[in-house]
């Protein structure tokens, strides 16, 4: 999965790389699928980074408020900068019920 | 030493309490998460658990890894159910062992409410009508 | 119900925790104790227990009233052992079941402390140079 | 054990009672007995008779200040008043240490 140049709006290039995502839970079941491999920038924040995969993946769009990205098997903070590879693992994580 | 599992098998609470213990411990603190036959009125058939097996064992790591630095512990215990689970039996046994009591009951305590909070870890109620429903911990 | 047992047999945590084991609970939290090793740097042999029975029964009941009184709880099972305990065998064995976690956490850590406290048990410590002393619970 | 009356000093007459003794873990050691019948005043203070008891037992000075007295399987209050029947149980209990 290397990454690409992509023309954006204003005339800017934004560099992009696909990446392993993961869905889990409710969020597999809305995707349909466990597992995609999606196109994303390689600079971004989990916010762009979903937005992104709610783009592929629309039925996403009505728990997209309540789910966490997860990088690389960790949670990630909003607004946080993110630098994507082609090895990378993301996740979409729903409200967890782990325990009891 | 940490002893993490996530496991499809049935958990046992004698073999959580035997990784545990060590004889300069004189207290081993434990906790039992089992499946209730209700919810919200609804009665509950089953749970079915999954996981982000590989995010989850480092989560639990880390929480085993904060605690050390709390208190004084010995051993850790988190074993964790994943599928099918019958109501009545555990989905997730905590054991800690201390030289004393109050270490390992104030660890369990926090571990279990810790791995409540952050562990990746996904629960789906089936119901006697056949409806089903991915769970969300409130706390 | 209050499952309360003063025995020379051995105790298992599967047998406290099967006993406080109910459908509506989500949570069973335990303690036990166990026999360390070592005393203020003495080798511990064994440990002996002896107990105004009659009484320390009595207090149990009551202990599990109070706790009942404080907390939501389903069953109670407070078990301890009397006579010769060998190393890394439990003493003493709590275990409380309730709907949610923490009240069974909170109960269990007031039962230990509260029968430490009050009931009318004695431990002798036997060292290996053949010494004994009978121990005082200092908190 | 049927209650006596015995002359006291300054010629008051005292109810008295023979009860049941039991002694526990050290204070047994020192006794050298698990159980004696003492003969105690009916109304009386759990000081008074452990003075007593310590009367007939000598040994037990040494743990005297760190004994508490139970009364029919129930802890006694200091200074609290005790009214002595023959049924009644007494027992002298060392510091506990059961759990742990």
């Amino acid at each position: 999965m290397a990454s690409q140049v992509q023309e954006v709006a204003g005339g800017m290039t934004e560099r992009e790389v696909s990446v392993s995502v993961l869905f889990f839970a409710g969020a597999r079941d809305l995707a349909g699928v466990e597992r995609s491999a999606i196109t994303l920038p390689v600079v971004t924040t989990p916010e762009q980074l979903l937005a992104r995969v709610v783009r592929s993946f629309g039925e996403l769009d009505i728990i997209r408020d309540s789910v966490i990205i997860s990088l690389n098997q960790e949670y990630c903070v909003p607004g946080q900068e993110l630098v994507l590879s082609a090895e990378d693992e993301v996740a979409i994580i729903p409200p967890i019920s782990g325990g009891v | 030493m940490d002893y993490i599992k996530l496991t499809q098998e049935k958990l046992s609470v004698d073999e959580a309490s035997i990784l545990a213990t060590h004889p300069s411990c004189g207290a081993i603190s434990l906790f039992v998460g089992t499946t209730r036959n209700t919810f919200q009125g609804k009665d509950v058939v089953r749970l079915e658990y999954e996981s982000y097996i590989e995010m989850a064992e480092k989560e639990m790591k880390s929480l085993c890894k904060v605690a050390r630095k709390k208190w004084p512990l010995k051993h850790i215990v988190i074993h964790h159910r994943l599928g099918l689970v019958p109501v009545k039996e555990a989905s997730v046994i905590i054991a800690v062992s201390s030289e004393h009591r109050r270490e390992s009951l104030d660890a369990v305590s926090y571990l279990i409410d810790s791995l409540k909070a952050k562990v990746p870890i996904w629960k789906k109620e089936i119901y006697t009508d056949g409806n089903s429903d991915w769970k969300k911990n409130k706390e």
